[in-house]
């Protein structure tokens, strides 16, 4: 590689070349993609696709994306794949093909690059000829007044394909979201608060305020507190009907106290 | 054409009516002279152009009619019945209808609980039904388990409208999510709505 | 034929003729050969009636034009400037759109790979979806290879808006072929085992 100045000595590079390249890369993200550079960069050629240089476009490519890198623009990394698959097919088509070498040819490679070249800019001709045709509503119209001659009406329903997959997209985007609702994880069942009450109520020898029943974790966020609070609300209450626990509150919003009952 | 080229000549009448007839024909309302006028190349005589159309189309599928100072074409009177068909409404399916159909399409056979169970709410009578009557989807065969329910398919009625082939045509969820049709999250209050509620209801009962 | 017409006392063919001219000139979108049986009277000829009428339409300020499988009237394309205040505004494709949308009308039946490795770049969602929105592509049948991924083709309103009788009427499009650049020519070193399938995609479409 080192006996390549296009490519390891960017600063022989002749002066119009550099700037063209520079102009290019001030311009880089009207391109798009790789392929499109490639592109650009084949027309200064100047001859037909077919006939064009792959080793020569490789070589500009590779100026392209060193001067890109010495004035700091951050190339997107396709950009640098094919930079590093470019210095591979040069190295391949300068050197001799090794005995017994596995693979395509570099010449079949090159062959291919400039046929994705030419398939690209033929697309886009072709794009542009359609785009010049005359055109529905533009150069040739259509009826404007579509006659209803009638009164009688048949409702007619419609949808798009569009509208089916959207749908569809919609039923199960809800589905895959149905995971990520936390409603179950901040709700705590009275019948839950019920088992815990039973199990705890033999330490309730004197008067403990309701709050300090609650389980663990379940006082952080504003949302499981109450869903506890309330379940356990529930389940002394229900100890209280059955006579196992008695309650008494101070005044009206003062904490919840209670005691186990039966001594 | 090479004659509108020059200074004042108007082109020959026989274009003048061919740019008439294009002129009525494209436009949504009746066309009157003056407009005619501003329309055609300077120095043209849309009054007679006009006589000449109408005598072209004296007689025709579609007539030239005048209509107070303005002019359009019309199908002639007698052909109207040809027409009545035509007159139809169009709508919006309902979005039960569509998800409806989205999941007998992409489930097919399927059964009123499997739409039931993916749809996450219950399908009406009436949804199914107005599926059946646009013979969008038809019966399948009978499921082969307790109750033997019916199913549900797609009919080729569905596929010619949708311009697809087969119902295999339909894209999968991946390619759903590559199109972008995927990532449009449920709007809020839309998924959530059953969480908030809930959280709402409770705070109502317990914490005033 | 004959003997059958008379058998039903179908109307002469004049009146077939205007019969078709009335149903064409009331319909906006193009009316195939079937729908128009479905509305003439029994023992009708709409093919015939449709081959008198374009005679008659040839040169006029408007004119019968084939789409696909169906019929429609529409203005000479040279009288469009008569029209401009009407033209309505589209939205500007971008450059990827018109790209995309070229790559589906010449290498159609296509995949969504197929597209990136011509273009050499991903195809945006947007991009897609605004085509199929336009109704301009359509899902085509499922490529019978791994993966079974969707295809895209060009719809009948593509034809209609770009003039277009078939997608075999496409600029360009035997030169491209001669030149092998609609050939799905996997990268060296590859093994393609689906070119056999792409390319009797496209004969289906293009070769008959």
């Amino acid at each position: 590689m080192a006996d390549d100045p296009g490519w390891d000595q960017p600063e022989r590079v002749p002066t119009e070349d550099r700037l063209a390249a520079e102009a290019l890369i001030v311009d880089v993200v009207g391109f798009e993609g790789p392929l499109d550079l490639l592109l650009m960069l084949s027309r200064t050629q100047k001859v037909d696709l077919r006939r064009i240089s792959v080793l020569h476009l490789a070589e500009q490519y590779l100026v392209f994306v060193e001067q890109a890198q010495s004035l700091r623009i951050e190339l997107a990394a396709d950009y640098l794949v094919m930079a590093a698959w470019l210095a591979f097919l040069k190295s391949r088509l300068l050197l001799p093909p090794e005995p017994g070498e596995a693979g395509p040819s570099a010449e079949d490679l090159a062959a291919h690059l400039a046929f994705q070249l030419e398939r690209l800019a033929a697309m886009r001709d072709a794009a542009a000829r359609l785009m010049a045709r005359d055109q529905l509503g533009r150069d040739f119209f259509a009826r404007g007044l579509p006659e209803d001659v009638t009164h009688q009406r048949v409702v007619h329903y419609t949808a798009t394909l569009l509208d089916l997959m959207r749908a569809y997209a919609m039923i199960r985007t809800k589905d895959e979201f149905r995971p990520f609702v936390l409603d179950r994880e901040h709700v705590y069942t009275m019948e839950q608060a019920l088992d815990r009450m039973r199990g705890l109520i033999g330490y309730a020898g004197d008067w403990a305020t309701l709050t300090s029943f609650l389980p663990e974790g379940w006082n952080e966020t504003p949302m499981a507190r109450r869903s506890a609070l309330a379940a356990h609300f529930a389940a002394v209450l229900e100890l209280a009907k059955r006579g196992q626990v008695t309650l008494r509150q101070g005044e009206t919003f003062a904490p919840i106290e209670l005691r186990r009952r039966g001594e | 054409m090479e004659e509108t080229d020059s200074l004042f000549d108007a082109p020959p009448m026989g274009d003048q009516e061919r740019m008439v007839e294009a002129i009525l024909f494209a436009m949504a309302d009746p066309v009157t002279l003056a407009e005619l006028t501003a329309r055609l190349p300077h120095g043209s005589d849309p009054a007679e152009a006009l006589v000449h159309l109408a005598r072209r189309y004296e007689g025709r599928g579609v007539n030239l009619v005048k209509v107070g100072d303005a002019y359009v074409m019309r199908t002639a009177a007698d052909l109207g019945h040809l027409m009545r068909r035509e007159t139809v409404e169009t709508r919006k399916l309902s979005r039960a209808a569509i998800e409806t159909l989205a999941i007998v399409a992409y489930h097919q056979p399927v059964t009123r609980a499997e739409i039931e169970e993916i749809r996450g709410v219950a399908v009406s009578r009436g949804t199914v039904d107005q599926l059946l009557e646009l013979d969008w989807i038809r019966l399948g065969r009978r499921r082969m388990t307790p109750g033997r329910p019916v199913t549900f398919v797609v009919t080729e009625a569905f596929l010619d409208h949708f311009g697809l082939e087969s119902a295999r045509d339909l894209p999968g969820l991946k390619e759903l999510r590559a199109a972008g049709l995927l990532d449009n999250r449920p709007a809020p209050g839309l998924a959530v709505p059953d969480d908030d509620e809930a959280l709402t209801g409770q705070s109502e009962l317990f914490e005033d």
